[in-house]
């Protein structure tokens, strides 16, 4: 089946008008990319998977452990008091559905634009924002004081009457709007997979991996009748998740802006919190693949251009998020009210200070450095930026979250807030959760969407002299 | 035709799209209907180099999205405003646009589960055991190599005609599959 | 009188149906019925038969936890009396008369009993002073009787004994202490006004003439009686009608806080201040003070001077008055010449004294004068001079005859006890082991007595090598008796037998001395018919009143001849004195606000209450004021060691606002060695003891203290971190000119104010987006009931008894000293307090400093106070109800903001969306763990006795909240349930469902003793009180600009201030930095800044 | 290759859709049925300490329910009887019957009876008796025919929606306050009739005693 034979095939050049700089590098032929792609699934767990296996595992289990005692003991376990009722879980939660946000934009709405440079990191990015919202996920349903009760967030029929819940809470509208969103990113997710399952399967060797992935592949035969109802699906899905991803991080921002809350209550942060969820979104795409695509030796596959693509992209949303932040401020003067204009004094000279300024350096200066080159392609810069915008995203949370609470309209309630180990330990556990799934997937499954990369490749293209065209087509 | 019952149908082995593309149109042209290309990945142009009609994905997303956008909303009257109204916030017991989230994210989840479900539906999906499935040269279908298939209970089917047909449009290896 | 009679009696007020509990005391079931409430056993606490008193009495529906129904139920038992109590009705609440004692007065109260248990106490307003409100102490009184660190054993050197052993010991001690005429036999108790005690006391003096009986009292209220006989050459007691004054001047004298009958001190001088409409005449008051104190906090002119130089303030008024108002013949140039001296002696603002003299002798006859008891003798004989000068005497000064006999200190105790004649001492509840003065070496002295009986409350500091430990009832365990302020014969019921035995202060004499029948039902009567007969008939309508009508006692009518000659005595004997500085600090000790002398020290309720000046909790601390806690370089937190005479005490700095300079002040109550276990809330005892340093007995002030920073730093949780109000228009004040001018000047501020186009159409009515849902469907509102509440901003003193009530009421949890550092305090109702320094002395500050940084700040020097009740708001367009998710609060068809505990899954949403933050959750079981292990979820069980008598304080109305659930001010929804359901009853086949107006009384608004708080029905077929508030054109809500239509209402604060003196500001200083942000609302504003009509 | 699926394994896809179906449909109809009060309240029937009959007491003797639960009418609750009001009547009426032996006892010694609770409502539910049965709601509404019983059981379910059923209107359930205590009284002794009746005169009483539809959260939570 899969032979070495495919590896040095050279195919013929591209006419000089179709030239442009490839998507993927030094010609590959359609055999190398299954065979390279798959052949991290299929070869031997590398010693550095298994070393980040083991260091992540075991702070995943902090998540279980404290959310146990969590359960047991109560909310006060965590820093929350009574001007500052979110906290950390709150921020986590925002933060970690932003992050999942650019996955499917990477996956529904580059695919709407033709984008095709998306195909080489869509499928990680789309891992990415499951497993991000599987961690986000978890947050409102634990930050609840009566955890065993949370299924009154549901409308099931009871007999309490029935009592239904209500549907005017933007927290309700949280429920639907992360639960679809965390049910299509799978069903694209997986329908995205059904193709390369199918490779998979094709090169399986065991009785067990056959099975598995003959099961998840769901006798895929790339009959072109199925890729045609599968291509409109695929369509219709990215169709339907953009509006969705779109409505999600809106709908997050309503938990806020609905409110009444001076820094709460503020038009601006729909398109502000989508904007920002982008932004940290790229941040933590860039974050995992950049050491990927070196352990992996996927430089061909994943190139310095996706790389500066993606920093171009943290670019323009780095700068709507800071526009924002200039808008927010300006309204605040310009509105005159002075609950409002108090309560972003407060965030930028309060005591929270320091909490405001990591959130500009990070998430306002550091993408500026993106305008050069010469950081765009280096990895090292790219990398460690990126960290930034993740640790700026989650302060930026943390500025709407607490410094709105802990001084709020009347100076009597006003408190300070301080977080636990609790808090602490429960956010790095799901950190570890995250790390652990996004290895286990990149264990087991092909991290690059191998039929989509086949597919804009030369090769590919029936009126291309590399698919066999000998240009007597159209 | 002798033993006809023991096959699925006649496969041919392509190398690139262009020449798939090609014995597809020729396929197409003899008329034949049971009979299908398989490929690693979509092939640009082939739904018409098959003769396909456009896919009828979109109902099934569109019958999806409306019953959760007016399901929705009916869920919410009736919970909020018929079947227990109460007084929450001096607000509306029913509103439009207090229910439009809501609405609009069961409208979202509908049609995906339409527009996933519908594909397997008319893909006949899911379905593990298939008599390509079984043939060691189709493997390549999803590593580097193009099929065209001809079912044997095409109307048109003849084996030697069939077969013939393949290896004129150029095709380096045909053989009947077994069923 | 049935029950039912007594409501027909009273019909309008539907809850007037307390009961005597003599009319039932008669039947022989009842007797038995109370027995058996604690089977024998009980008595002597065996736990499994009060766990049998909880089942039985309440059939389970007591623990009101949380549990899911709908599996098969465990088989829960139903007990009923075997024989049924004439006139009981399981489950039916009922009220009984009684009263607090309290030293040599008495708060009158009704009780509210439930199954046999009191509940609740509120005042009773049928009392002739109509004292319907209480002060904390008496709400929290009710706590002690729970308290599971109550002495439950009878012991002897330290070894329990039986009760009957017990008894026939004190019997046959008596009879030998009685052969002996009381040889040797020294008593040592506290005041008391009780009259059957006075009796006692004057049958042991008879039976017993060898015997000597001396009485202390750490905080005592007896100089403005010594400086009244002083003057007068008669026993006579000052009684202050502060109704009649419309000039009072304070000399360190806080009538609002930690003086005595502080409840009804309010309540008079509150209807003083209340304006509803211009030209209505308000009181003015002046304070001269040294501590911070709420008399101080409510003052229109405040002089800070040190304590110790309040005489010389006095003394300067005196001049004064003596030299520009009248002419007293005694008073000689040269004795005005040693007044001169006197009033030298300390430096103050002596315009401020003069234009204060002046304005009190304008009001002449209808001002009033008052020392508090910090003051030495002298002060208060000054403020009678002035009180004489100023022709109050006799007006707002009335003078009753004393009729307490005088007795020996103890002082006086302690050098017999030394000089080793005392065989025998009897010590009669107090805890002199620990609140007595240093110098007395209490504990040590005390062991001279060849042996000691005692009768104390808690096994306490006094309680070491006693021979015999007494466990003392609670007031509302026994009968007793006492008198009210005004004299008036108060009977002090019980509601339930003792819980665990033990004996009352009038049965031990009665005992000892072997006068016949010692149980205090007999003795009370015995005296009731000695002393004002009638027969059962009297007696019954005493006990069922709580009050015996017309014997209040009546002032001196002669105008008694005034000795000037011993007014100028007093004070050339006053030993002269330094004004204290840097280095020699002046200490000032004072009754606390919540622990008094220390006496509430084991109360949850009372240490959990934020002080209403400091809103410190579970601690005290030395207070300084900013310039001397810089000077010692030490900061909130730190611990400094204090040290004058050679003792010296330990305890963390907290910086007070308007604290005089090089004063430290120390409260009393803290920093017991042998407590309980809120007293000593996980092994740390909270707060220090200031007693070591406290120079004798009677004496308040210690002068040359020097501070020490000892480097250790101390968590202190307070309440409120940030003070200024930030110029919001949160508390709105005019001063009384203005709202002369333009009374409906709240209107006019806020932010409401500029907006009020967005919000209104053109007729003024509210414009909103859509309807209402009461409009939408008129079937969810009720065209009966639409309740409200109203706060007269004007009346609130800030004394915090609502605080409690409303914690008593409504089962609101304590959550211990971590919890509250934390913010995690559950308190429903808290009042907020700010203080303002106005525009010029706050210039260059933000707001946006920490908390931390008011502490540095200068204008907290001499700020002015003002204090909010703040409450669940009942928002019409409730924010906090459309973000809950789970419909766990919503509006129900009479306007109230109802929070659903068991809907409620604890989002805490709705927390965040009240801008007024009134919300509290339970951020854990508060109720079910034991608070110092509260981290350990369900590793730590409370222990069982303690969650038992907890248990039993509950009200069974009210749901106990489990942790996860938010929880927030119903307005008493229990209440207004009751009242609505007993109107129903009565109505049966009527359509009469309307709960009349005053039917339905909030906890608050009951336990308010300024009448501050007032709730109704807005809608009423009748003129309510509360519409009437609402008609005040003071009328105002808090963050009106959000348009949520709050229920709950504020009359803004009006000040008095008299425009000559010195310190006078044009607008109230929160006015002036509110002004600074968003306009002077006295001044028209130019057209188009704001109106946009 | 996919040998490994046998060819039956295509029917699989669907034959678990209807399989999962049908298990979904039987889970929700068995939660809805047996999780829910009226299976586990209704038909609770504790054995007593003394086997006390309802139906001869009330039933046959026709003794009015407040004769022993006489606080019923004035507070929250509807007590049990003490053994002194039993003892009223059988203190000459079946004297020496050792069924009454522990009534007897209790009597004497003053140590009260211990009868097994059957209707219970959840601690966070304060429900009035006094205020139904004096606006014209009978005990026939929550208790079923109690007369009739030998040995109470627990009849109605009294979930929140039992209480809304009728909360939500309140004139299908309202007679004349003589009739309270009536169990066995209808508007009429024709089925239909006395439906029709309950409209009609149910709505006049409901309107003119003021009776509201309490469904507000407030009526019965504090």
């Amino acid at each position: 089946m899969a032979s070495k034979s495919h590896e040095g095939v050279a195919v013929a050049p591209p006419p000089l008008e179709l030239e442009r700089e490839p998507l993927v590098h030094n010609r590959r032929s359609l055999g190398w990319l299954s065979d390279r792609i798959s052949g991290i699934v299929e070869g031997k767990t590398p010693l550095w998977w298994w070393v980040s296996f083991a260091i992540c595992l075991p702070v995943a289990v902090l998540c279980p452990l404290m959310i146990g005692y969590l359960i047991v003991t109560g909310v006060g376990v965590w820093g929350l008091n009574h001007p500052v009722a979110w906290g950390w879980a709150i921020v986590n939660f925002v933060w970690w559905i932003g992050i999942g946000h650019a996955g499917t934009l990477i996956s529904a709405i580059l695919f709407l634009l033709r984008q095709k440079w998306r195909t080489s990191i869509n499928r990680a990015a789309e891992a990415m924002t499951i497993f991000a919202v599987m961690c986000a996920g978890i947050f409102p349903a634990i930050h609840v004081g009566r955890i065993w009760f949370a299924w009154w967030l549901f409308p099931l029929p009871n007999s309490m009457g029935p009592l239904w819940p209500q549907f005017r809470s933007p927290l309700l509208w949280d429920v639907f709007a992360v639960s679809t969103y965390f049910t299509v990113s799978l069903l694209f997710w997986y329908m995205g997979l059904i193709p390369d399952l199918a490779t998979i399967r094709d090169r399986a060797k065991g009785v067990v991996r056959k099975f598995c992935y003959g099961l998840f592949a769901l006798g895929w035969t790339g009959s072109n009748r199925h890729w045609s109802n599968y291509e409109k699906a695929y369509l219709i899905l990215a169709g339907l998740s953009t509006p969705l991803v779109l409505s999600v991080h809106s709908i997050v921002s309503f938990d806020f802006a609905v409110s009444q809350l001076p820094g709460w209550h503020t038009t601006i942060f729909p398109p502000y919190f989508v904007a920002g969820a982008i932004f940290s979104g790229f941040g933590m795409v860039l974050t995992l693949l950049i050491p990927l695509r070196t352990l992996f030796k996927l430089e061909d596959v994943i190139t310095v251009r996706h790389i500066e693509l993606m920093c171009k992209v943290t670019l323009a949303t780095g700068s709507i998020v800071g526009y924002a932040y200039f808008m927010e401020v300006f309204i605040a003067w310009y509105g005159g009210n002075p609950y409002e204009a108090y309560a972003f004094q407060n965030r930028a000279l309060g005591p929270f200070w320091w909490a405001y300024w990591i959130m500009i350096s990070c998430n306002v200066i550091c993408p500026q450095l993106f305008w050069f080159k010469k950081i765009r392609t280096n990895m090292v810069y790219v990398f460690v930026l990126s960290i930034f915008v993740n640790i700026g995203m989650w302060f930026e949370r943390f500025v709407i979250v607490v410094t709105s609470l802990h001084r709020d309209f009347m100076p009597a309630n006003w408190g300070d807030y301080t977080p636990t180990y609790v808090d602490v330990l429960t956010y790095v556990g799901t950190i570890g959760f995250f790390m652990t799934l996004f290895l286990l997937f990149i264990r087991f499954l092909p991290l690059v969407a191998i039929s989509e990369v086949k597919g804009v490749t030369p090769a590919a293209d029936p009126h291309h002299p590399a698919g066999g065209s000998r240009g007597e087509g159209h | 035709m002798n033993g006809e019952d023991l096959h699925y149908g006649i496969l041919a082995e392509f190398d690139t799209p262009a020449a798939t593309m090609a014995a597809a149109e020729k396929v197409r042209d003899q008329g034949y209907s049971r009979w299908d290309v398989h490929s690693p990945f979509p092939v640009h142009g082939m739904d018409e180099a098959m003769g396909l009609k456009n896919s009828q994905v979109g109902w099934f997303a569109f019958l999806g999205g409306a019953i959760g956008f007016f399901g929705g909303n009916l869920m919410i009257w009736y919970m909020n405003s018929f079947d227990y109204g109460l007084v929450v916030g001096g607000k509306p017991l029913y509103s439009a646009f207090s229910s439009f989230p809501v609405c609009y994210e069961m409208t979202i989840l509908f049609a995906a589960f339409g527009s996933l479900f519908g594909m397997l539906i008319l893909n006949r999906l899911p379905r593990l055991h298939h008599p390509l499935l079984k043939n060691r040269r189709f493997a390549q279908v999803t590593h580097d190599k193009f099929y065209v298939v001809i079912e044997c209970d095409d109307p048109r089917y003849d084996q030697d005609d069939t077969h013939a047909l393949l290896r004129e449009a150029g095709s380096r290896h045909v053989e009947l599959v077994r069923d | 009188m049935s029950a039912e009679a007594s409501a027909e009696r009273t019909p309008a007020a539907g809850r007037r149906y307390w009961r005597g509990l003599e009319e039932l005391d008669d039947s022989p079931e009842f007797r038995r019925y109370l027995e058996r409430e604690f089977p024998e056993g009980a008595a002597t606490g065996d736990s499994v038969s009060r766990r049998d008193f909880v089942r039985l009495m309440s059939a389970s529906f007591l623990l009101a936890g949380f549990g899911l129904t709908g599996c098969r139920r465990p088989v829960e038992t139903i007990v009923p009396f075997s024989r049924l109590p004439e006139g009981y009705v399981h489950g039916r609440e009922q009220y009984f008369a009684t009263a607090m004692p309290v030293r040599r007065g008495a708060l009158p109260l009704l009780a509210k009993s439930a199954d046999g248990r009191p509940v609740k106490l509120e005042g009773n307003g049928e009392h002739p002073l109509a004292t319907k409100g209480t002060d904390a102490f008496a709400q929290a009184a009710l706590l002690d009787l729970y308290d599971p660190d109550r002495s439950r054993k009878y012991l002897r050197n330290g070894t329990p004994v039986t009760e009957p052993e017990a008894l026939s010991a004190l019997d046959r001690l008596g009879g030998e202490l009685t052969q002996r005429q009381g040889e040797g036999v020294r008593i040592l108790a506290r005041h008391s006004g009780s009259p059957t005690r006075q009796r006692l006391r004057a049958e042991l003096e008879r039976r017993w003439p060898q015997a000597k009986w001396h009485e202390y009292e750490p905080v005592g209220f007896d100089r403005p009686a010594a400086a009244a006989a002083a003057v007068f050459g008669t026993p006579l007691v000052p009684r202050y009608r502060w109704e009649r004054a419309e000039r009072i001047l304070s000399l360190d004298c806080d009538f609002l806080g930690d003086e005595e009958n502080a409840a009804l001190n309010i309540k008079q001088f509150a209807g003083g201040r209340s304006v509803a409409q211009p030209g209505d005449s308000m009181n003015r008051l002046y304070a001269v003070e040294g501590l911070m104190t709420l008399t101080g906090s409510n003052a229109d002119h405040r002089l800070r001077v040190p304590t110790g130089s309040v005489r010389a303030v006095a003394a300067a008024l005196l001049v004064e008055a003596l030299e520009r108002i009248v002419s007293v013949q005694a008073a000689s140039p040269d004795r005005i010449a040693s007044l001169r001296r006197l009033a030298e002696q300390a430096a103050f603002d002596t315009a401020w004294v003069a234009e204060a003299l002046g304005d009190l002798a304008a009001h002449r006859g209808r001002s009033l004068v008052v020392a508090g008891y910090r003051q030495p003798l002298e002060v208060h004989v000054l403020a009678l001079a002035l009180n004489q000068v100023l022709e109050n005497v006799g007006k707002t000064v009335e003078l009753v005859p004393d009729e307490q006999r005088p007795a020996g200190t103890i002082s006086e105790l302690k050098n017999e006890l030394d000089a080793g004649a005392v065989d025998t001492l009897v010590i009669l509840g107090g805890n002199p082991g620990y609140d007595a003065p240093a110098g007395l070496d209490w504990q040590a002295t005390q062991r001279r007595a060849k042996r000691i009986v005692r009768l104390g409350y808690h096994e306490d500091e006094t309680s070491g090598d006693v021979a015999w430990h007494v466990p003392q009832t609670h007031f509302l365990e026994s009968w007793g008796d006492a008198r009210t302020p005004d004299g008036t014969r108060v009977s002090v019921q019980p509601l339930i037998q003792p819980l665990f035995g033990g004996l009352s202060e009038l049965e031990v004499i009665a005992r000892l001395i072997q006068a016949g029948k010692a149980d205090a039902h007999s003795l009370v009567r015995a005296t009731f018919d000695a002393e004002v007969g009638g027969g059962e008939e009297a007696w019954k309508r005493f006990v069922h009143d709580g009050f015996l009508a017309g014997s209040a006692s009546e002032p001196v009518a002669d105008p008694l001849g005034f000795r000037w000659g011993q007014v100028f005595g007093e004070i050339s004997s006053a030993a002269s004195q330094a004004a204290p500085g840097s280095g020699a600090l002046e200490a000032v000790f004072y009754r606390d606000a919540k622990m008094d002398d220390g006496r509430f020290n084991n109360n949850g309720w009372m240490q959990e209450l934020p002080d209403p000046v400091t809103k410190l909790t579970w601690d005290n601390a030395a207070l300084l004021s900013r310039l001397t806690a810089r000077e010692l370089g030490v900061e909130n937190g730190d611990v400094v060691t204090l040290e004058a005479n050679g003792r010296s005490i330990t305890g963390p700095v907290l910086v007070q606002p308007g604290l005089a300079d090089h004063t430290v002040g120390l409260a009393f109550g803290y920093g017991r060695s042998r407590t309980g276990r809120i007293g000593a809330f996980d092994g740390q005892t909270v707060g220090f003891d200031v007693n070591p340093l406290r120079p004798g007995e009677g004496g308040f002030t210690v002068a040359g203290v020097t501070a020490a920073k000892n480097g250790e730093r101390q968590v202190l949780a307070t309440t409120q971190a940030h003070w200024s109000m930030e110029g919001r228009a949160i508390v709105r004040e005019a001063n009384l000119e203005q709202f002369e001018a333009k009374p409906d000047f709240a209107a006019h501020m806020g932010l409401e104010s500029h907006g009020g186009h967005l919000m209104h159409d053109e007729e003024g009515n509210p414009a909103p987006l859509y309807p209402h849902p009461y409009e939408e469907r008129p079937s969810l509102e009720s065209e009966t009931h639409q309740w409200g509440m109203a706060i007269d901003l004007n009346r609130c003193v800030g004394c915090s008894a609502c605080v409690v009530a409303c914690q008593s009421e409504n089962n609101v949890p304590i959550v211990g000293k971590e919890q509250v550092a934390m913010s995690r305090e559950m308190h429903w109702l808290r009042i907020d307090r700010y203080y303002a320094g106005g525009t010029d002395a706050r210039a260059g500050l933000s707001g946006l400093e920490s908390d931390e940084d008011y502490q540095r700040q200068a204008w907290i020097d001499d700020p002015q106070v003002v204090s909010q009740p703040m409450l669940c708001q009942h928002c019409e367009s409730a924010p906090c109800e459309s973000v809950c998710p789970v419909n766990a609060t919503v509006h129900d068809h009479e306007g109230l903001n109802v929070m659903v505990y068991n809907r409620c899954v604890g989002t805490r949403y709705c927390s965040n969306n009240c801008a007024w933050k009134v919300r509290r959750f339970n951020f854990f079981d508060y109720n079910k763990r034991p608070l110092e292990r509260l981290y350990e979820g369900p590793l730590a069980e409370r222990p069982a006795d303690e969650l038992e008598l907890t248990s039993m304080v509950k009200n069974p109305d009210v749901s106990v909240r489990m942790r996860g659930v938010m929880e927030k001010c119903t307005f008493c929804v229990q209440r207004i349930e009751t009242a609505k359901i007993r109107q129903k009853v009565a109505a049966r086949d009527s359509g009469d469902i309307e709960v009349p107006d005053g039917a339905i009384q909030t906890a608050c608004e009951q336990a308010c003793p300024a009448d501050a708080i007032v709730f109704g029905n807005l809608l009423g077929s009748t003129e309510s009180r509360v519409k009437r508030q609402k008609a005040n054109p003071r009328n105002y809500a808090v963050l009106g600009f959000l348009d949520t239509k709050p229920r709950t209402t504020y009359l803004a604060k009006v000040r008095n201030p008299n425009r000559k003196m010195p310190d006078y500001h044009e607008l109230p200083l929160s006015t002036m930095e509110y002004s600074e942000n968003m306009g002077n609302p006295f001044q028209d504003q130019p057209a188009g800044e704001g109106g946009h009509h | 290759m996919s040998d490994i699926f046998p060819k039956w394994t295509n029917r699989l896809p669907l034959q678990l859709i209807v399989a999962g179906s049908l298990l979904g449909l039987a889970v929700v109809a068995g939660v809805t049925y047996y999780f829910t009060p009226k299976f586990t309240r209704v038909g609770y029937q504790p054995a007593q300490p003394v086997p006390f009959s309802h139906a001869v007491h009330a039933g046959q003797l026709g003794l009015d329910c407040r004769y022993c639960h006489h606080g019923v009418e004035k507070s929250w609750y509807s007590n049990v009887p003490s053994a002194s009001v039993c003892m009223n009547c059988h203190n000459q009426v079946l004297r020496e019957d050792p069924r009454l032996a522990p009534v007897r006892e209790s009597f004497e010694s003053g140590k009260p009876l211990a009868w097994i609770q059957v209707h219970k409502l959840p601690d966070y539910v304060y429900f009035n008796h006094a205020v139904h049965v004096n606006r014209g709601v009978s005990c026939v509404e929550c208790h079923g025919s109690i007369h009739e019983m030998d040995e109470v059981y627990h009849a109605k379910p009294l979930s929140m929606a039992f209480c809304l059923s009728c909360h939500r209107n309140p004139a299908e359930k309202l007679r004349p306050l003589e009739r309270v205590t009536d169990l066995d009284w209808t508007w009429s002794e024709d089925k239909a009739e006395s439906r029709r009746q309950q409209r009609l005169e149910g709505a006049k009483l409901a309107h003119n005693w003021k009776v509201e539809s309490l469904v507000n959260c407030s009526a019965c939570h504090r």
